[in-house]
């Protein structure tokens, strides 16, 4: 919970620039390469040198070292697996349960819908950090803790949506068109309910994916995340923290990948939403 | 030792204080102090009835004199006379009782009655400055308790009348030369000047203390001139500290035992004694403190640390740091295979050992050192050593099933007998070895009944030599210090002795 | 009538969020006496005085409905870890907490309308929407942390940490509003965007009505709806916002206590940042309800 | 102070846009004299709205405008357009329910136009709002200025409209659709108003795609199409003798009484006729019928008139094609050229005689000019176009056959051919059969009575129309005949059997039978299926089209419900795909639209899809809920003469529901008009219209703006 991470869904921007969207995609690209094979890169991320502790941004060592000794710019690339894994397990959990109770809320009779919308509000009523914090009071600090809330966190943004979403198709004219057709009750559903549902929820995934990043940093700045000697991006942040004053790039430099990261996001989730705007207004 | 205080001058009296610490104490109640970083605070305005000297040797303070009988079953205390509390009432004999008392009532410090009162009697009220303890067997280390915060005199009315007891706050009243007037918690904790002080009085009319957890916050705020005083300089901010022609830094090696790292014996692999001593080997302790603490740290050899009489100087440098040894060792034992991740694998089992932290004691970079050692131990040995810190209860549980096979502690208990009492008995309360050694057990009840220092330290010398060279249960790591940096107008700062925490700001002063 | 459905509402809603919580802690690992006893010494004989003290023998069900019961009557308990009546720790550190988080909203509030509204023109907008962008997308606390070294500890205009009035307040709060403003100012704009677009903008402006009148006194309040949709959002924000920007700070508050009864398991306290947090969102979304009514008024009943 | 208000010469304005600027006015010309009444007309985008916002410097931010001279009040610019908007001119825009501020008061939103014009002060405004609102004939001027639009009837917006429009008494209104969302009656009373306010002296500029609303205030009128004026003149003169063919088309698009049985979209066509039964004395399939396909929606640059001839009978049959349709560039948007027409003798067919006395009955009409609908177009009639009209009904009816053979055509247009030449002979079946019948129906929501007590029958081949001001009711009958919702009491019966009151489930097998087409068909259809995908799923199932060719024997097992065919062969598909390729051309479509989605289609082509699909089915019955409101009058006429001729040839009733009793006129047999709920008259469209009964009616009637030539 970072101040951004609960960015609402909803915020819908200008259209970004060409450039922006190729330059984003590029990098997201990058991040996706880094996240599979981060051996391209860079090698061993827990490789210590005592001998080389908070060193500035060489030729050797692009991000510097870390407190011990470690290559920054190797453990930033190597985190992107952490981090975009966390990012998209948590989102996943999202958009599925999201989905599935959106749907039935939207489909259910009214007192079920009512009883729905009030159990997303409860759990709304919980700021995303003291709903990770609960879980990292069962679970224990580390990374399931932090998916799991994260991803119930965050759950009910997608859930609204689909439901709004499913409300808005059960009403529209091709569903009553399908019922002078003849079509059953679950064929609707299937057929066209869900199908127009879907529409804007990948969409809604990738922005709410840099979302969930932030998220991640944020819990993981409060110890909460994956543990050392992990190189989550967030948990880099936190351990850099503490060397501000001697070594201001282990925190700023990992920190300016995973804003760059979110951003990249952002833009191209909202090139994707302008799109499909615009071809279904 | 004192700090350098040269450029302050000579002692002046008056100002106000600003003092940065790392730890809000989570009480106010010095009978329920357990934080170590809290005793600068419990001084200010709560005494107990001895000290200590630069030695180890315990020397009277609310006390005019002690003295043992020759069985060691009693003590007898002579008091101060013509001292009172802040709130007026007088200090005396019933009110040394009195405090016994409340310690010892149920549920009130359950700790103190269990651990360091458990070999008391009773106390009576000889008359109005004198007070006698009766022991059950002998024990020295209720001098110990009589010098530690929990021993410190509270007003017998407010330990009544407090509508906090345990919290403690500003209704605790006791006899130091400052007041505690204004808690704000999360914030600061303010002291003025106790002006009944039956001594000399403070020389600062007020001390504020703030609490900034976070070093480089407590760094930027000394350097910004916001606060004139910091303690706990962490190894990498101390290089801005020394380079600054205004501020000072000193530092003060804690009392108690080393940073350890303690093995678990009762499972494998620690079990047998020579992965003990490969993992020993393993490690070059020097290097890593080096790296971690870029060259602050103190390295200790022993688990009791150096600064106190019982330490045994001999153990220095002989052992560990030899890594053609630990894969020998590792060889013979069994362990002589490796997996595709380069770890040493037996019987289909990598040689795992796993350290657990709880998160909220975890300071002084000490997961960072967990992490140098993990790195190193794999490198030069294929150990895995799995680090992983987590909250309080899942250390607590993790412990009490045994599913780790490194503990890692110091205590900062001023005479270090008391902390391998804890450590080391068989029925210790932090016996995390598990270790049930009758020779260890006879050892610790003859330091704890050995009246005289020189035997004493004789016996806790042998203790040493078997828990550290015999058996290698443990592995010192350093000696855990205290740093205090401050601006030079600042005098009088001074570590405790024999602690060798920041003292109280009793004999600080400012300069104009 | 809809006033008293929200509190009906409320009342489940906070009703639940303290169950949850309770089943929660009751689930996680390691037993209270374990959280008690902390890195102290630890005997049977230790453990049965804190059972003994804490009543931590009677059956977990009772233990919640005694809780339910007190609570409802205002007592939330005593910490284990401070050993002070829940109700002071929480009452001590809300002060801190409340004037920073209203500080930011205030402050990310301002900025936004005042961003929404001055920055029309192309190039100021594509500035604007760029810095918003940025500032969304990054770790608040990084932020935190970027304005501490340059501002506190480069030049020292502003103080290091703590409480210490109004200058002490500026870096944190503003590290809590710019990514509010970051976005409220999209919202808004977006909000303008479109109001603008709509049919009545040109009826006002055919009547003779200037940009800025058109913008204050018919865009801006149709931009406000949306905003007033954040509500609870905002909420979230400010409020685990400030757990991480008073860690950041060295603030004391409501975050740090949070924070740290979480890490030691100090139920009571957990508990109530709970029960806290669901009523101050049960309150904040019934403002937001009212605040709707006041500014569309086609959402009063006749 | 100029007597010429605005004078514009060469009026450009251009929309820059990624693919390709938006020339949306293409150099105009336009003068507006004090005290004169100028209106713009034409059809939907053509331009007027921009032309109108460009007098008072809103064409909007992006807009380019260019002119050669733009004078305003006898200055050019540059103008201090704060100035002149609300004091120079007063703008009422095209949707009244949408342009007041729903935030605000409707007193707030008027008191703005004085303040900001500095009229009065702040204690003497209120009274001032409330002068004004009475000017306009706002009831309870006081309590009203306290309210917010949305606690207004559209009437009533629109009157507060006007009067924050004069509030600062500009010398010129600007009137931009006024009418065009509301109800006939309020509709009048706006028009009302508006004459009064040229009574009193204001200048004002109209726009509108209705002629009758123009024909009525204007002196002057400006024809736009494609961002040109195409023809302008006295009113008078432009309504009676159009010079140019696109207005005379417009003219003869109005649908009403007197353009009943006659083609609105293309004036030279023949007239429309009821469904020929077959005559006892014709022999074989070879009866009666024709069609006309315009073949270049289907890629093939031919026309084709088919036309099979029952000389025998001595009816005649008209089979033509309008090559003057295909100049103005219809058949290049895919117009439908789909036409039947036929007369038959046979008297006792319900439909046929409303059929058989339409030609004469417009003659009549003409001749006395006793009816007030029919005499404008009595003029236009006698003058221009309707006279082609006229020339081939004639010929039609005096047994003179216009044949051409398909020799060129394409297969299927030959199948469509022999369709329909097979079709008439199912109406055959004895007296007509009721396929709608609904008795007593109720419904309440809540407290409030919807429906009461409705009685309804729909026979085979009937067109109903349903009409009644907004909120009678009249979608809620719709529902109920179609069993969206269940009546609270009443029931109806479908093809004789129960419909009302059944599980959906028993309902099912017979849902195809009955259609449905909305105002809004882009709603209708999911917006990720392609127009093939939306028509094909419509068709019966594969397993009963497998055959040669579809006949128009009914479908009655629609309870086979599979879709997606994928076991289909190659050759079933392709029959499939041609079915639908068929229904397609049948409504105007040519098989370029197969892949697009619905939003790449304009109104009237999405309208024509619906259609399409309601058609596949082959249904007994299609409801029509204001088909037509949302199109343009030239795509209204054309959705019109195809539902017209889909009855013609198929035989299908259709349930016509339109606010719009011009509309209903021109195409039903039968006519309910409703009111809060109840049907308050019915029965012969010519009936009930010429000779209403209930007063309801006659105001309805009375409210309808006509086609008159003022002055
Ligand atoms: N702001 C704009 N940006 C781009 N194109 C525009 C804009 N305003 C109008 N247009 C285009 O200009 C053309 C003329 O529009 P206009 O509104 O004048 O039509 P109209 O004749 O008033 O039609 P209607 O009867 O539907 O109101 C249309 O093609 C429209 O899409
Ligand atoms: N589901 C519903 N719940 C409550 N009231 C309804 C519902 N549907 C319709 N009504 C009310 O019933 C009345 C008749 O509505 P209906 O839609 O049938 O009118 P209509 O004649 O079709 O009007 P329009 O010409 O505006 O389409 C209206 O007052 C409407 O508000
Ligand atoms: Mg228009
Ligand atoms: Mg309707």
């Amino acid at each position: 919970m970072t101040i951004a991470l609960e960015r609402p869904l909803s915020v819908r921007l200008r259209r970004p620039s060409g450039g922006g969207v190729a330059a984003a995609t590029g990098f997201l690209v990058l991040a996706l390469v880094a996240a599979v094979t981060p051996s391209l890169f860079a090698g061993d991320p827990l490789a210590a040198d005592p001998l080389h502790v908070l060193e500035a941004p060489s030729a050797a060592h692009w991000f510097g070292t870390d407190q011990l000794g470690r290559d920054v710019f190797g453990r930033v690339v190597h985190g992107a697996r952490h981090s975009l894994l966390i990012g998209v397990v948590a989102t996943a959990i999202a958009v599925g349960i999201g989905l599935l109770l959106g749907l039935l809320a939207g489909l259910a009779h009214k007192y079920a819908d009512e009883a729905l919308s009030r159990s997303f509000d409860a759990l709304s009523a919980f700021p995303l950090l003291l709903l990770a914090l609960l879980f990292v009071a069962v679970a224990g600090p580390g990374t399931v803790g932090l998916v799991i809330a994260i991803g119930l966190a965050t759950m009910p943004n997608y859930a609204r949506v689909v439901r709004t979403q499913t409300l808005v198709v059960r009403q529209a004219g091709y569903v009553t068109q399908a019922v002078a057709f003849g079509d059953s009750r679950l064929r609707l559903v299937l057929r066209h309910v869900l199908p127009n549902v879907l529409g804007p929820v990948p969409v809604l995934a990738i922005i709410g994916l840099g979302e969930a990043i932030l998220a991640a940093a944020g819990l993981s700045f409060l110890g909460m995340g994956p543990q050392p000697p992990s190189p989550e991006w967030g948990a880099m942040l936190s351990e850099g923290r503490g060397y501000l004053n001697v070594a201001w790039w282990t925190t700023v430099l990992p920190g300016v990948v995973v804003t760059l990261t979110v951003i990249s996001l952002t833009v191209v989730g909202r090139r994707l939403q302008r799109r499909f705007e615009g071809r279904s207004a | 030792g004192g700090t350098d205080s040269a450029a302050a001058g000579e002692p002046v009296s008056g100002g106000a204080l600003t003092w940065g610490i790392e730890t809000e104490p989570i009480t106010l109640n010095p009978h329920q102090y357990a934080q170590a970083k809290a005793r600068l605070l419990v001084w200010n305005n709560f005494e107990s009835l001895l000290t200590h000297d630069d030695k180890g040797g315990y020397v009277p303070w609310l006390a005019s004199g002690y003295e043992a009988s020759a069985d060691g079953l009693t003590y007898t205390v002579k008091l101060r006379t013509g001292v009172t509390f802040s709130d007026g009432t007088t200090f005396d004999a019933a009110a040394v009782k009195a405090n016994i008392d409340q310690l010892l009532a149920d549920g009130y410090a359950p700790a103190v009655a269990a651990v360091q009162l458990k070999n008391l009697k009773s106390v009576d009220v000889v008359d109005a400055s004198t007070v006698k303890y009766n022991l059950t067997r002998p024990d020295v280390l209720i001098l110990d308790f009589l010098s530690s915060p929990q021993g410190a005199i509270v007003s017998p009315k407010s330990l009544k009348e407090a509508k906090n007891l345990k919290a403690g706050g500003t209704d605790l009243a006791g006899t130091g030369p400052f007041v505690l007037d204004r808690y704000t918690p999360g914030q600061e904790i303010h002291y003025k000047k106790n002006p009944g002080y039956r001594d000399r009085p403070a020389y600062l009319d007020e001390v504020t203390y703030r609490f900034l957890k976070e070093s480089s916050v407590r760094v930027g705020a000394l350097t910004s001139g916001q606060v004139q005083v910091i303690e706990g300089v962490p190894a990498t901010d101390q290089a801005q500290i020394t380079g600054n022609p205004s501020l000072t830094l000193s530092k003060g090696l804690n009392s108690g035992s080393a940073y350890s790292y303690y093995f678990n014996v009762t499972h494998a692999p620690f079990d047998d004694i020579k992965v003990r001593q490969a993992f020993r080997d393993a490690l070059d302790v020097d290097t890593v403190l080096k790296g971690v603490y870029r060259g602050t740290a103190t390295r200790a050899w022993s688990v009791i640390g150096p600064t106190s009489p019982l330490y045994d100087k001999s153990l220095e440098g002989t052992y560990g740091g030899n890594a053609e040894r630990a894969n020998a060792t590792l060889d013979a034992a069994g362990w002589n295979t490796r997996d595709a991740d380069g770890y040493r694998v037996k019987d289909g089992k990598r040689l795992t050992v796993r350290l657990v932290q709880s998160a909220p004691f975890v300071r002084d970079r000490r997961e960072i050192l967990a992490q140098a050692v993990q790195a190193a131990v794999k490198q030069s040995a294929g150990i895995d050593l799995q680090v992983s810190v987590v909250d309080q209860g899942t250390a607590t549980a993790a412990l009490e099933k045994g599913e780790y096979e490194v503990f890692d502690n110091s205590r900062a208990d001023t005479d270090a007998g008391a902390a391998l009492n804890l450590l080391l008995a068989s029925n210790g309360a932090i016996n995390r070895l598990g270790v049930q050694d009758k020779g260890i057990d006879g050892l610790l009840d003859k330091g704890q009944a050995a009246q005289d220092a020189t035997s004493r330290a004789a016996v806790y010398r042998d203790l040493q030599q078997k828990v550290i060279a015999d058996d290698s249960l443990i592995l010192p790591l350093y000696a855990p210090a205290d740093q205090i940096a401050a601006s030079k107008k600042v005098g009088g700062l001074q570590f405790e002795p024999t602690a060798g925490v920041p003292g109280s700001a009793y004999t600080v002063w400012l300069s104009k | 009538m809809i006033v008293l459905r929200r509190l009906a509402t409320g009342l489940v809603v906070l009703w639940a969020a303290a169950t949850a919580a309770y089943l929660a802690l009751l689930a996680a690992p390691g037993d209270t006496v374990d959280s008690i006893i902390g890195d102290g010494a630890d005997t049977p004989l230790i453990r049965a005085q804190i059972v003994r003290e804490w009543n931590l023998d009677r059956p977990a069900v009772i233990q919640y409905v005694d809780y339910l019961w007190r609570a409802a009557q205002g007592d939330l308990g005593r910490s284990y870890l401070l050993q002070r009546p829940v109700r002071d720790v929480i009452a001590d550190q809300i002060g801190p907490t409340l004037t920073l988080a209203v500080t930011a909203a205030v402050l990310g509030i301002l900025l936004a309308l005042v961003l929404a509204v001055t920055t029309r023109r192309p190039w100021a907008r594509r500035v604007s929407s760029t810095a918003e962008l940025v500032l969304v997308s990054t770790p608040s606390f990084l932020i935190g942390i970027v304005l501490l070294s340059v501002f506190s500890f480069r030049l020292g205009w502003f103080p290091v940490s703590g409480d210490q009035g109004v200058a002490a307040l500026v870096l944190p709060a503003l590290t809590l509003a710019l990514p509010v403003a970051g976005v409220l100012t999209q919202v808004l704009r977006d909000g303008i965007d479109r109001a603008l677009d709509e049919p009545f903008v040109v009826t006002a402006r055919a009547r003779g009505l200037g940009e800025r009148a058109v913008l204050v006194r018919h865009a801006l309040r149709h931009a406000l709806l949306p905003v007033i949709t954040l509500i609870g959002w905002l909420f979230g924000i400010l409020l685990g916002g400030a757990v991480i920007i008073e860690t950041v700070f060295g603030r004391p508050g409501l975050g740090q206590v949070t924070l740290q009864a979480v890490t030691s398991e100090d139920l009571p306290v957990v508990l109530a940042v709970v029960v806290f947090s669901a009523f101050v969102y049960v309150v904040i979304n019934t403002a937001a309800d009212l605040a709707y009514l006041v500014i569309d008024p086609r959402l009063r009943r006749s | 102070m100029s007597d010429l208000l605005v004078s514009v010469r060469d009026l450009h304005v251009t929309f820059p846009h990624r693919r390709g600027d938006v020339h949306a006015v293409r150099g105009i010309d336009l003068d507006i004299h004090r005290g004169e009444c100028v209106a713009i007309v034409g059809e939907s985008g053509s331009g007027k709205s921009v032309t109108a916002r460009t007098l008072v410097g809103l064409a909007g931010h992006n807009a380019r405008v260019r002119s050669s001279r733009f004078e305003i009040d006898g200055r050019s610019g540059p103008f201090d357009w704060q100035k002149l908007r609300g004091g120079f001119a007063g703008l009422v825009m095209q949707d009244a329910l949408v342009s007041l501020d729903p935030l605000r008061t409707v007193g707030a939103e008027i008191s703005e136009v004085l303040k900001v014009h500095s009229i009065g002060n702040r204690n003497d405004r209120p009274a001032r709002v409330r002068e004004l609102l009475s000017t306009v004939h706002v009831p309870e001027p006081e309590r009203r200025a306290a309210q917010y639009p949305h606690q207004l009837s559209g009437g009533l917006r629109q009157r507060a409209l006007i009067a924050s429009a004069i509030a600062a008494a500009p010398p010129l209104l600007i009137a931009d659709e006024p009418t065009t969302a509301l109800d006939v009656t309020v509709q009048a009373q706006i028009l009302n108003l508006l004459a009064e306010r040229r009574a009193t002296g204001d200048t004002l500029l109209l726009i509108s795609h209705d002629l009758a609303v123009v024909s009525r205030l204007a002196t002057r009128v400006l024809v736009m199409k494609d961002g040109r004026i195409v023809e302008s003149g006295e009113t008078s003169t432009l309504l009676t003798a159009p010079t140019h063919p696109y207005t005379a088309q417009l003219l003869a698009a109005v649908p009403s009484a007197a353009s009943r049985g006659r083609r609105l979209s293309s004036p030279t066509a023949p007239p429309l006729t009821a469904p020929a039964a077959k005559s006892p004395a014709s022999t074989g399939a070879a009866s009666t019928g024709a069609s006309s396909i315009d073949a270049a929606s289907t890629g093939v640059a031919l026309t084709v008139a088919a036309s099979m001839n029952a000389a025998s009978t001595g009816v005649a049959l008209t089979g033509a094609t309008s090559t003057g349709a295909a100049s103005t560039g219809v058949a290049s948007t895919g117009d439908p050229l789909l036409s039947v027409a036929s007369t038959s003798p046979a008297p006792t067919r319900n439909a046929l005689t409303t059929a058989a006395s339409r030609g004469a009955g417009s003659a009549g009409v003409a001749s006395t000019g006793a009816s007030s609908t029919g005499a404008a177009l009595t003029g236009a009639a006698s003058t221009g176009v309707a006279v082609a009209g006229v020339a081939l009904t004639g010929v039609a009816s005096t047994g003179g056959a216009a044949v051409a053979a398909p020799s060129t055509g394409r297969a299927s247009t030959v199948t469509v051919a022999d369709e329909l030449a097979v079709a008439p002979a199912l109406f055959d079946s004895g007296p007509p059969a009721v396929i709608v019948e609904a008795s007593g129906l109720h419904k309440r929501y809540g407290a409030h009575t919807v429906v009461d007590g409705v009685d309804l029958t729909i026979r085979r081949g009937e067109i109903v129309g349903l009409v009644g001001e907004s909120g009678s009711g009249k979608t809620t009958v719709a529902q109920l005949l179609f069993g969206l919702t269940a009546p609270t009491s009443g029931t109806v019966a479908f093809e004789g059997a129960p419909w009302t009151g059944l599980k959906e489930r028993r309902r099912r097998p017979r849902r195809r039978r009955l259609q449905l087409i909305s105002q809004d068909p882009l709603s209708g259809f999911d917006p990720r299926w392609t127009v093939r995908r939306i028509v094909e799923e419509a068709l019966p199932p594969a397993s009963l089209t497998n055959g040669h060719s579809p006949t128009f024997e009914r479908a009655q097992t629609a309870n086979v419900r599979r879709r997606s065919w994928p076991w289909l062969s190659e050759a079933a598909r392709s029959r499939r795909n041609e079915q639908v390729v068929e229904l397609l051309e049948r409504v105007g479509l040519g098989a370029e639209v197969l892949d697009r989605y619905p939003r790449q289609l304009s109104g009237g082509q999405r309208q024509r899809v619906a259609i399409a699909r309601a058609l596949a089915p082959r249904p007994s019955l299609i409801i029509c809920d204001e088909p037509v409101s949302a199109l343009d009058v030239s795509v209204q006429a054309q959705v019109l003469d195809l539902l017209a001729d889909i009855r013609a040839a198929d035989g299908t009733a259709l349930l016509f529901i339109s606010h719009d009793l011009g509309v209903v006129h021109h195409l039903a047999d039968r006519v309910l008009v409703m009111r809060d709920g109840a049907v308050v008259e019915s029965g012969p469209v010519d009936d009930v219209f010429h000779n209403p009964q209930h007063e309801y009616t006659r105001a309805l009637i009375d409210a309808v703006p006509t086609l008159e030539v003022s002055r």
